[in-house]
């Protein structure tokens, strides 16, 4: 028998609404657990871990080259830069100069794999806000950018394509010429982008003001990445920890002070161009040479901790790994920037309607298996 | 009464049948009989429209998108619509454990229903029309917003919270929007000077209402156009269904041949306010004529008025899908700022507007 | 509010969505822009006119059949493979490094003892099994191979009906080392 | 602030602690009593203000857990390494940081889940990814799951 409420029972009462495991809006399997007052979020639960696999142990069971082909499972938008991270530790750790050709090839394959992560979040939040027809186009133009991954390094996702000391192999005589291509292109075709959505009077409604955050709380919480960054927090480790040749080309850092949904919105869209800026500077220049170190066949670290700071298309990750001497590492710890900034979503999205918490949690582009790795 | 048939008037020819049916047997069976015959010409046309509309949103969204759209089953994928048709019927009727099962049931009729019975009045050619109310423009808008009550049962009865959630805004967002498309119909009830549709309708030989109302008419349309397709439950409007938000709002919990239904009531309801805009607006089944061109409205008068009246139609029907396949959702509360602070207010300044125009005889 | 401001604020509005329709408008007159790769289709040499009939206008200089041909490029991960000769001969020493250094047990290399005619003994696989169905693709037994035995080729359909018919064994039957490897 | 700095600055804030020679970036051994006082100074004051701690990792060196944090400053930009260890592998405890930074809870919450380094003060710690009724903190060198974990 149910029991009878009094009126002031019910007021009271929380309206739960769980938000996955399985919803459209969610990208992949996170469930948020909604308590609502009538259409208003009042306090939001995430819960993580549909998809743990352990990376973090496993790692603790392969050599430093097997490492690598793992960490494009956590963040598989940004597989690159999550090679990259493990590799930086590992050059860092052994003190190697890794050629200057693998540095170049390194900073053009990361700005590239940002702008095709930044493609994929355009087409999801465009969808998460009802409008379908940006996912069609966000992939149409993601497209040529994983031809060129898949020309150069065999597959188009998951490429696995750095290793410690350098690169799997070299890079496709034809990857220059389609890389100005693609940019000629994208220089095109990212104004229709902004006639599609940006500028639209009923995308503005919906963003501005939605989900503020102050800076002083994102760094408090650490938000990190373009998040971070729409709230005025200047947390781009290109800038802040350079790494590849980020301190030798010119790139703005694209901060807004809104930090609302629509700020977080424009810092992605202008990271595009910046990221174009970026390789347009580099592709013309790439040196030639190896496309690796003389490394060892056993790679051995030094007794120690070593950590890289790493900027991947959704903020910062850091790779610490704790070594014994061994050829397996003690422990590999991932800094994953989607749990960080999943972190932040409750407060963001406090007082704020249903329609608005799929909005923010869509800003925020969270990719489910680097939060559970 | 002999036979005869034209395409261009139906008149003489629904009078044969009517005059037949009553010369052959009493009166009360006549009149059972073309219901009946009625009844079954328009399940006909409501399932074949319902199957070509399907396919014909499926392929303007493709190309929309830079896409081909469906092209598998069968030519350019003609079929399509038809295999998921029977796979709908093949699936399994889900039964929700502590739903209400009486409104659960019977809340898919509710809609369908609905948008059968204000199909009745639309006139679609000449002599070609169920019923000639002479409050016709009433009726429409009376019956058509009936559908919201099988909204609002399906998503209560569903037992679900989503479910809950999608009907409550359906309801909030129907009731509103019926304000702005009645107050813009009257505006053109004010230029005709009556609600029956074939008068409307009979009013337009020398120009259609938009041109013959200046800037109201205009006005009126544009939001009629924009309520309607709020009304429906479409577009960037779709807060009901809200797939990113409420995976799939009021009939979530529907399966088989009864989601079928809304789906098919979805698509139905579109035909419906564009055909009305098409009848209201843009003369129905009426060519266009232009006064003192002759000899051009000669040529227009020799294609068939069914054909004007379906080009309308699913020309406004394509302006709807292009604004579905365009625009983000709206939030609720934006949705009601947008009904009550600027399509209200405009349509009301629009009504005096037009009874002025129509008063100091303005119009063409 | 200000009336000039609300009124204003409608036009822009309005401005501001039309663009906004211009955009999918304009690709709704534009069929040739359509980007759909149509998949079985698009294997074959033969493709079958009526298949592109809604992209009735060329893209460019290329046939939309020509232009719809799905490209493997030569680098793709495909599947494992050991490249045979037409003696029938492969490299694989059988050395096992692939083995060590797959990170996920996907390679499985079963050895013999043979005698050479000069009476020595010399290792040789007998068997070198592939699990596919382990495989992650990193490549890092291609990239290890001292002998350049294995390599990727770019099939892609690996579908079947059974676990059990992803176990590959890549030597080929009667397969020896080649001349010259060590 | 330099390197040497900083070093300078810690030890006149907590003279018991322990700066290791010759590690790529300043790391600082802390004992765990004292963690917090020293992490809301080198917060605070002015001059120092690591106001973004990075990353929060916990470790299980076999014989005894740990925990780094690496902090910086967004004003300065300069990194230091907390160190903080404990013998204690049964029920190790350390105090929370989250009243510091906030972005401590999930970094906290996920070490109390994987390696059961349980945080005090800490506002809702609970397990992250796995199941409240899953036993054990996989990430512990004497974890063992015969099923799930296949050894090589």
């Amino acid at each position: 028998m149910a029991e009878i409420l009094e009126v002031k029972d019910i007021a009271q009462q929380e309206y739960l609404i769980n938000m996955g495991p399985q919803h459209p809006s969610t990208h992949g399997v996170m469930r948020l657990v909604v308590s609502l007052n009538g259409e208003i979020v009042k306090n939001v639960q995430p819960h993580c871990g549909y998809i743990h696999r352990g990376i973090e142990k496993m790692c603790e069971k392969l050599t430093y080259p097997q490492i690598i082909h793992l960490t494009d499972r956590m963040d598989y938008l940004s597989a690159h830069m999550n090679n990259a991270s493990v590799c930086l530790t590992v050059e860092k750790a052994l003190g190697i100069e890794i050629p200057e050709r693998v540095k170049y090839i390194r900073t053009i394959m990361d700005e590239l794999q940002r702008i095709a992560s930044h493609q994929l979040w355009w087409c999801a939040f465009g969808m998460d806000l009802g409008g379908l027809t940006c996912f069609f186009y966000g992939l149409r133009d993601r497209e040529p950018i994983l031809d060129i991954f898949e020309e150069s390094t065999g597959s188009r996702l998951i490429q696995s394509y750095y290793t410690p000391g350098g690169l799997m192999n070299d890079i496709h005589p034809d990857f220059q010429k389609k890389v100005k291509e693609f940019i000629k292109y994208f220089r095109k075709i990212l104004p229709e982008y902004d006639q599609l959505l940006t500028g639209n009077v009923i995308f503005q409604e919906r963003t501005k003001g939605i989900g503020i955050l102050s800076k002083e709380e994102a760094i408090n919480r650490g938000l990190t990445g373009p998040s971070g960054r729409g709230s005025g927090f200047a947390c781009d480790v290109r800038k802040r920890a350079p790494y590849h040749l980020y301190d030798k080309v010119d790139f703005k850092e694209c901060l807004y002070e809104e930090g609302d949904t629509f700020a977080r919105y424009k810092v992605r869209i202008d990271e595009m161009w910046e990221s174009m800026k970026i390789i347009e500077q580099l592709i013309d220049n790439i040196p030639e040479g190896d496309y690796t170190a003389k490394m060892k066949a056993v790679i051995k670290l030094p007794e120690g901790e070593f950590f890289q700071r790493v900027e991947t298309a959704r903020g910062e990750l850091i790779c610490f790994i704790v070594s014994d001497g061994n050829k397996n590492p003690l422990r590999v710890k991932f800094r994953s920037p989607n749990l960080i900034n999943l972190a932040s979503l409750n407060v963001m999205s406090k007082d704020f309607k249903i329609a608005d918490l799929v909005a923010i949690s869509g800003s925020l582009d969270l990719v489910i298996p680097c939060m559970d790795r | 009464m002999a036979f005869s048939f034209s395409i261009y008037d139906f008149t003489s020819f629904t009078q044969w049948i009517d005059k037949s049916l009553y010369a052959a047997m009493p009166p009360f069976w006549a009149l059972i009989v073309e219901m009946v015959i009625i009844g079954i010409v328009f399940l006909g046309f409501y399932a074949l429209l319902g199957l070509f509309l399907v396919y014909a949103e499926r392929k303007i969204c493709a190309f929309m998108q830079c896409r081909v759209g469906p092209n598998r089953v069968g030519p350019f994928g003609f079929i399509q619509t038809i295999a998921d048709l029977i796979k709908l019927l093949l699936k399994e009727l889900i039964f929700i454990k502590n739903a209400d099962k009486i409104l659960f049931n019977v809340a898919p009729f509710i809609v369908i229903i609905v948008s059968f019975l204000a199909i009745a009045a639309i006139p679609f050619a000449k002599g070609l029309h169920a019923m000639d109310f002479n409050i016709g423009v009433f009726y429409i808008m009376a019956v058509s917003s009936m559908g919201v009550i099988g909204v609002l049962l399906a998503g209560w009865s569903s037992n679900n919270k989503y479910s809950l959630i999608g009907a409550m805004r359906s309801g909030a967002q129907i009731v509103s929007y019926e304000l702005s498309v009645g107050l813009s119909l009257i505006t053109i009830v004010v230029l005709a000077g009556s609600m029956q549709l074939s008068t409307i309708v009979e009013g337009q030989r020398d120009l259609w209402f938009i041109f013959k109302g200046h800037i109201p008419a205009i006005i009126a349309f544009i939001v009629f156009l924009i309520a309607s397709t709020a009304e429906t439950n479409r577009g960037p409007f779709d807060l009901a269904e809200a797939e990113s938000e409420l995976t799939a709002g009021f009939h979530t919990e529907y399966s088989g041949i009864r989601f079928a239904f809304f789906f098919l009531a979805e698509y139905m309801n579109m035909f419906l306010v564009a055909s009305i805009a098409a009848t209201v607006f843009w003369g129905g089944w009426m060519p266009l004529h232009i006064n003192g061109f002759t000899g051009f409205n000669h040529v227009m008068d020799f294609i068939p008025p069914i054909f004007w009246f379906f080009g309308k139609s699913f020309f406004i029907m394509w302006i709807m899908m292009w604004f579905k396949w365009t625009f983000p959702r709206l939030r609720i509360d934006q949705l009601l700022t947008l009904e009550w602070k600027y399509l209200l207010p405009i349509n009301l300044v629009n009504v005096l507007l037009m009874a002025l125009i129509v008063l100091m005889g303005w119009h063409f | 509010m200000n009336v000039v401001e609300y009124i204003s604020g409608i036009l822009k509005g309005v401005k501001s969505l039309l663009i906004g329709m211009k955009v999918t408008g304009s690709y709704f007159f534009r069929p040739w822009k359509i980007v759909t790769q149509q998949y079985p289709e698009n294997r074959k040499k033969d493709v079958k006119w009526f298949y592109f009939l809604p992209l009735w206008k060329a893209h460019g200089k290329d046939t939309p059949a020509e232009r719809k041909q799905i490209v493997m490029l030569e680098r793709f991960k495909g599947e494992l493979i050991m490249p045979h000769n037409e003696k029938n001969e492969h490299k694989c020493t059988g050395c096992g490094i692939c083995e060590m250094n797959c990170p996920n047990g996907t390679i499985e290399i079963i050895s013999i003892q043979l005698t050479t005619e000069d009476g020595k003994k010399k290792r040789a696989i007998d068997k070198h099994i592939y699990r596919m169905g382990m495989c992650t693709f990193c490549g890092l037994c291609v990239k290890t191979c001292p002998s350049d035995a294995l390599a990727f080729t770019n099939t892609f359909e690996h579908a079947v009906f059974n676990r059990t018919k992803l176990n590959k064994v890549l030597n080929k039957e009667g397969s020896t080392l080649m001349k010259g490897v060590e | 602030m330099t390197d040497e700095q900083i070093k300078e600055k810690i030890l006149k804030i907590l003279p018991e602690v322990e700066i290791p020679e010759g590690k790529p970036t300043l790391t600082v051994i802390v004992p765990p009593d004292k963690l917090f006082t020293l992490a809301k100074e080198l917060k605070e004051s002015p001059d120092t203000s690591f106001d973004y701690l990075i990353c929060l990792t916990g470790v299980d060196y076999g014989k005894s857990m740990s925990v780094f944090y690496h902090i910086t400053s967004t004003k300065f930009n300069h990194t230091i390494i907390l160190k903080t260890s404990t013998q204690n592998r049964e029920t190790p405890a350390f105090d929370s940081v989250y009243s510091i930074w906030k972005t401590a809870e999930y970094h906290e919450r996920e070490a109390y889940d994987l390696l059961g380094i349980t945080f005090n003060n800490h506002p809702d710690l609970r397990r992250m990814f796995l199941d409240e009724d899953w036993v054990g903190h996989p990430l512990r060198k004497d974890y063992s799951d015969p099923i799930n974990i296949v050894e090589r």
